[in-house]
């Protein structure tokens, strides 16, 4: 029971990881909490079914996860482009407070949510099978295979998003960006096209995940409303911090199953509830998260 | 004693040791002033008094009470007022509505006076605003009482963040670089202004400031900081034959050349 | 007749529920994604004490709005002095924490199904009294030295506390008063609807509010209320849009926030002296 | 912003808010309100009760209308929101409906009650929670009509099913204790397992958002229950359907009508699609529903789904109430409403009770899903459920 719990934890917690990371990037740059990922995340998740109607003749199970994933991350990176196009350039233009980013990002998402509750909500879809076997045994337990997946392309995209940070020059933009935006323009670094690039890999991102929510969850609008499990993890993790927000995200989802375990989950958001409040009021500025100290 | 006594000010970031075993003090009346270069420490010395930032060790006694450990607004109120080196006006408010809220905090009602019209509450909000407007006058700021600060001209702004500093009452008054960004005439109609206000409220001032003129003309004494620790103090006669001072001052130009 | 009066009343709670999200997030600057936590309380306690015990109207609304403050204070209390980007987090997570009370409960509050049968109070001139008395408290408020050191706050809180101003308190007495407003909205919407569910207050109700106060203009009282029956119509205009009615909405929330950022009303109120300047075009308006 | 531009926006603003007030019935139509979450989480039983509503109309319209008025239905949106619904309700009571047809929502029919009451305009919905219909005290709710069996009923017959005809006694539940459908679904479940003496060896809940039941649904392997009670929405049905095959726990669903197709077709995993048992409202084989089906497939090239034929039975519910009653106002369709006796519908023979304004005696249709195939088992309704006087 423990082990099923703790791998249970992981699998649910590498779900939100895709999403909090998306938050982290996009606070890094823009200083605020990118709630229209939710709704890239449905339209993905939608962009994916799509593809994989459309490829599986052709396809076989393997290559076709991958087409469909590659499709969903693309389509991705191409709405989430189209929001920062959208919802945040003028914003930046006028140099608004990140307020108003976040009520811009907040309608958005759910502007995105309704679109696709209009063009496909009457009817339900779900994805093909990608794998044969669902589950398999594993330290005496059964586990999931998508769970698998999830968790095993969970890392490697951190692994890719960590490389893309440290090893690029545009990596190099975005961590500078960490402190303002405009500074990367002395690094001859065009900053509409940073913050472009900075959405379109959260958007990359929301895709993967959208998929891997569409597989678990079936299709549905509101699919994208699991981005609040994201934001909760960013912040546990540390406002902006990439590993700290995969880490949150996987104690988020451990702490969620051992309580649904233990006092039902009934009782369950009562207990996180607590949890996160102890946990902020020791450490304030989360798991990974620095202290900034406001200069006067 | 001292009206202000400060002892054994230090503070750390992360190894570096911004503030170094800083002692001075400032009597009643008295115009001091801290000089040294970018990153001397001068700021964050401002920034321990008011507590900003908590100290790693020293103590900070005011008319002999103990201030290290309060919380910023109990400094404030125990009486020391300050202004910013990047003027941090409240945007939202007007002007004269930045000046009363420096004073808001001395007032004495409460919601219930507040929701029931009370005598208490329409007495003192008559009294707050007339208290406010003549801190704008004293420094020739009250024809502007309705505009918002961002719409003044930064040499007002800089007038307002002292009108606002006054509001609080202030035994000790901290002006930190209070006429960088002044043109010449500015400069010596603040010089003037703060003369006049010293006279008039009877407070210390304690002045960060690098144009020299301000600092000779208005400071008894002196203090130099060199990263962190006091290099030199004394007169500012004493502090102008100081060679030790010129060659911090130079030595920092040449640092910053050779980056 | 029916219909105009109950899109009237549901306005009027709704602008009740805003003015407390305008305390919070238009005066202090502060994110509450929970606020419609106590819009449940309120309504909740109210209705459970009327239908359950038998307590008269006017001490079970007293008591609901204590126990509304009561919660405020128990979110508040750990939180402002936190990050300001905790309150977000903490006051949503407070939001789901009340849900997951209110369905845990099903022996008091009927759980998921909801209470129903609470006896219709909320008629017209209930609710244009209160939002006349809860406009003109929140007014004070703005004009008092507490709406001023909220201002403060917001725009720089570490000048304001260099300014003697006790901000961890200010906050608290800023949340407690937002709390009794929002759970008096609570309580005026079980007394009209007659029936309350756990469901009707997650974080998108909250969210919701907090866009109105920021379309109705950055700390503009007038722009906040302006905005509130601006945006509880707007839906009712778009009826013939069908299935794209919230879409259209959302576009125009995005264009006002995008394009006109400071709001409909920018900082501006609707005084006797904006209004002269308006009517006698002295002046054009800053931009 | 020029104050002159301001001017047309505030002249603009103006126009358009009279334009909302205008708008009357025109003499020759009889306007019924159709009321659905268009919008929201439950947009999709709303688009089917809408389109299985509309394809009613345009018959009966057809076929000369009802005493030579057409009949024109307005559709409003909930947004699957109690708020939204009441204001709904009020606007179309405004506009000159004579009946509206609800939403398969229960909350939206507990807020509506009191009010439709008051305005005299009946509702008729599927919204199985029997609080709609039937007052604290007692009483029917004047306006209210339920048009499928209440949930009582039907999870009386669930219940039947499992421990009468199946033999199951060690019955495990689990269900979203945040969603009220569910809650009404599981509690008079769980009384008529107990009275027929069978045991609830495990209870477990949920809420809203949830995707991982593996916790709870090994909770219940390890109480050793016989079969699964899960009454819920489809989406959480195809996860609980998976996720009971990811831990080996192979026991019989016994499921609510969301089980009813597509859900086979979501799971897409004819191995995890196995062993589910399920009462739907009709056959597909059933001959009464070949004339909607057809139209329905025709007009959007998909089959229809059960909420489809809700909607049908419902106008076609309002249209006898006026016949019965001899009028088309509001008035007649109360009055008609509660005579309703053996009308034949799409989802089966209608008689509605003037105590409860419930349906009587409706059977439902069981179906095991084996596979990934729906089987059927034959219509099927419990001893107690029988009303003498229907057939």
């Amino acid at each position: 029971m423990l082990v099923q719990n703790i791998l249970n934890g992981i699998s649910l917690g590498s779900v939100y990881a895709l999403i909090a990371v998306g938050f982290a990037l996009i606070f890094n740059v823009l200083k605020f909490s990118n709630f229209s990922q939710g709704g890239v995340m449905t339209v993905t998740a939608y962009a994916g079914y799509v593809a994989s109607r459309y490829l599986s003749d052709r396809l076989d199970s393997l290559v076709l996860f991958a087409a469909v994933l590659a499709a969903a991350a693309v389509s991705g990176a191409v709405i989430a482009a189209a929001v920062e196009r959208l919802a945040f350039r003028r914003l930046r233009r006028t140099k608004s407070e990140p307020v108003y980013y976040f009520i811009s990002s907040i309608t958005m998402g759910i502007l995105l949510e309704n679109l696709i509750t209009i063009y496909a909500s009457s009817n339900f879809y779900s994805y093909p099978r990608f794998f044969a076997t669902s589950a398999v045994p594993l330290f005496g337990v059964n586990v999931a295979v998508t769970d698998m997946m999830m968790f095993a392309l969970s890392i490697a995209a951190l692994l890719a998003l960590l490389f893309i940070l440290h090893r690029t020059k545009i990596g190099l933009g975005i961590r500078a960006a960490c402190f303002d935006v405009n500074t990367v323009q002395l690094m001859g670094m065009n900053p509409d096209f940073l913050v472009t690039t900075a959405l379109m890999i959260s958007g990359a991102l929301g895709g993967v995940s959208g998929v891997f929510l569409g597989m678990n969850y079936t299709l549905y609008p509101q699919l994208g409303q699991m981005v609040v499990k994201g934001f909760v993890a960013s912040v546990l993790g540390g406002l902006g911090s990439i590993h700290g927000a995969v880490i949150g995200a996987v104690l988020l989802g451990i702490l969620e199953i051992f309580f649904i375990s233990w006092v039902g989950a009934g009782w369950a958001p009562v207990f996180v509830f607590i949890v996160m409040l102890a946990f902020l009021l020791v450490r304030p500025r989360g798991i990974a998260g620095i202290i900034v100290q406001e200069k006067a | 004693m001292s009206l202000l006594e400060v002892r054994n000010l230090t503070k750390s970031f992360g190894g570096v040791r911004a503030v170094d075993d800083f002692s001075f003090g400032a009597e009643q009346g008295e115009i001091v002033g801290i000089i040294g270069p970018n990153g001397a420490g001068k700021t964050t010395a401002f920034n321990l008094i008011t507590g900003v930032y908590p100290l790693d060790r020293g103590s900070i006694l005011l008319e002999g009470k103990e201030l290290a450990g309060k919380e910023q607004f109990e400094i404030t109120r125990s009486g020391i007022g300050r202004t910013f080196q990047n003027i941090r006006l409240f945007k939202g408010l007007s002007v004269l509505e930045n000046v009363m809220t420096a004073a808001d905090p001395y007032s004495p009602y409460g919601l219930f006076s507040l929701f029931t019209l009370g005598a208490a509450f329409r007495r003192r909000e008559r009294e707050v605003r007339a208290a406010a407007m003549e801190y704008l006058a004293l420094v020739g700021l009250e024809k502007y009482a309705d505009e918002k600060p961002s719409n003044l001209p930064y040499g007002l702004q800089r007038k307002l963040e002292i009108a606002r500093a006054l509001a609080t009452g202030p035994k000790v008054l901290l002006l930190d670089e209070p006429a960088a960004g002044l043109n010449p005439s500015e400069v010596r109609e603040f010089i003037g202004l703060v003369g006049e206000l010293r006279e008039r409220f009877g407070f210390a001032v304690l002045v960060i400031e690098h144009r020299m003129e301000v600092i000779m003309t208005l400071c008894s004494r002196i203090y130099v900081l060199n990263f962190g620790k006091l290099l030199a103090s004394g007169t500012p006669a004493e502090i102008r034959a100081n060679h030790e001072v010129t060659e911090a001052y130079i030595g920092k130009e040449d640092a910053s050349c050779s980056v | 007749m029916d219909y105009f009066v109950s899109t009237v009343i549901f306005t009027g709670i709704a602008l009740i529920g805003v003015l407390g999200v305008y305390l919070i997030t238009g005066l202090t600057g502060l994110f509450s994604l929970g606020q419609a936590a106590f819009m449940a309380i309120g309504g909740y306690v109210s209705a459970v004490l009327i239908r359950n015990y038998n307590v008269p109207v006017v001490p079970a609304v007293a008591l609901a709005i204590v126990a509304a403050m009561l919660a405020a204070l128990l979110v508040g209390l750990p939180t402002v002095r936190l990050r300001r980007d905790y309150i977000s987090l903490v006051t949503l997570g407070f939001g789901e924490a009340i849900v997951a009370l209110l369905n845990n409960s099903a022996n008091i509050t009927g759980g998921a199904m909801g209470i129903s049968g609470i006896p219709q109070l909320t008629t017209l001139p209930v609710v244009l009294v209160s939002v006349v008395v809860c406009l003109a408290l929140v007014i004070l408020y703005k004009n008092s030295k507490y709406g001023r050191q909220c201002l403060a706050l917001r725009s720089d809180e570490l000048a304001a506390k260099s300014m003697g101003i006790d901000v961890y308190r200010l906050k608290l007495i800023t949340f407690l008063f937002a709390g009794a407003l929002t759970g008096y909205s609570g309580v005026l919407f079980g007394f009209y609807t007659t029936y309350l569910e756990p469901a009707a207050f997650n974080w998108i109700i909250s969210a919701e509010w907090t866009i109105i106060v920021f379309v109705g203009g950055v700390n503009s009282l007038t722009g906040t209320v302006l905005a509130t029956i601006l945006l509880t119509w707007l839906p009712e205009f778009l009826r013939f849009a069908s299935e794209w009615r919230v879409a259209i909405y959302c576009v125009i929330v995005l264009l006002i926030v995008n394009y006109r950022t400071a709001g409909i009303m920018g900082e501006r109120e609707l005084s006797p002296k904006t209004l002269r300047r308006l009517l006698g075009r002295t002046k054009e308006a800053p931009r | 912003m020029k104050n002159g531009t301001r001017k047309w926006l505030f002249c603009a603003v103006l126009v358009a808010l009279l334009a909302g007030f205008v708008g009357a019935a025109s003499a020759k139509e009889i306007l019924i309100g159709n009321m659905q979450d268009i919008s929201g989480p439950t947009s999709v039983w709303g688009n089917a009760v809408t389109r299985g509503a509309e394809i009613a109309v345009e018959k009966i319209n057809a076929a000369g209308g009802v005493d030579g008025a057409m009949l024109k239905l307005i559709t409003m949106d909930t947004k699957a929101n109690v708020q939204e619904a009441i204001k709904g309700y009020n606007s179309l009571v405004s506009s000159g409906v004579v009946a509206v047809v609800g939403p398969p929502v229960s909350n939206i029919g507990l807020a509506l009650g009191p009010i439709a009451n008051k305005a005299g305009v009946p509702v008729v919905g599927s919204f199985i929670d029997p609080r709609v219909t039937v007052g604290e005290d007692g009483k029917p709710q004047a306006a209210m009509f339920l048009m499928q069996p209440s949930s009582v009923q039907y999870s009386e017959i669930m219940a039947s099913y499992t421990i009468d005809v199946l033999g199951l006694k060690k019955i495990g539940v689990l269900y979203d204790q945040s969603n009220a459908f569910a809650v009404s679904l599981m509690k008079p479940y769980v009384e008529y397992i107990k009275a027929a003496g069978g045991e609830i060896v495990s209870e477990q809940v949920y809420t809203k958002g949830d995707k991982d039941f593996k916790t709870q649904l090994t909770k219940i392997k390890e109480a050793g229950a016989d079969c699964l009670y899960f009454p819920n929405y489809i989406q959480e049905a195809v996860l609980v359907t998976n996720q009971r095959k990811q831990i080996g726990f192979d026991v019989p669903i016994i499921g609510g009508l969301d089980f009813a197709p597509p859900f086979a077709s979501l799971v897409n995993d004819p191995e995890a699609a196995n062993n589910i048992y399920l009462a739907n409202n009709f056959s597909e084989k059933e001959p009464q529903l070949k004339e909607v089906w057809d139209v329905y497939k025709a007009k959007y090239g998909e089959n229809p789904v059960n909420k489809v034929f809700l909607g049908y039975d419902k106008i076609l519910l309002i249209q006898e109430a006026m016949k019965l009653a001899g009028g088309t106002s509001s008035e007649h369709v109360m009055k008609g409403m509660p005579v309703v006796a053996n009308l034949e519908g799409t989802t089966g023979v209608l008689t509605i009770s003037p105590d409860t304004h419930q349906p009587v005696g409706l059977s439902m249709v069981m179906y095991k899903i084996e596979k990934g195939e729906y089987v059927e088992l034959g219509r099927y309704v419990p001893e107690k459920h029988r009303a003498p006087w229907s057939k």
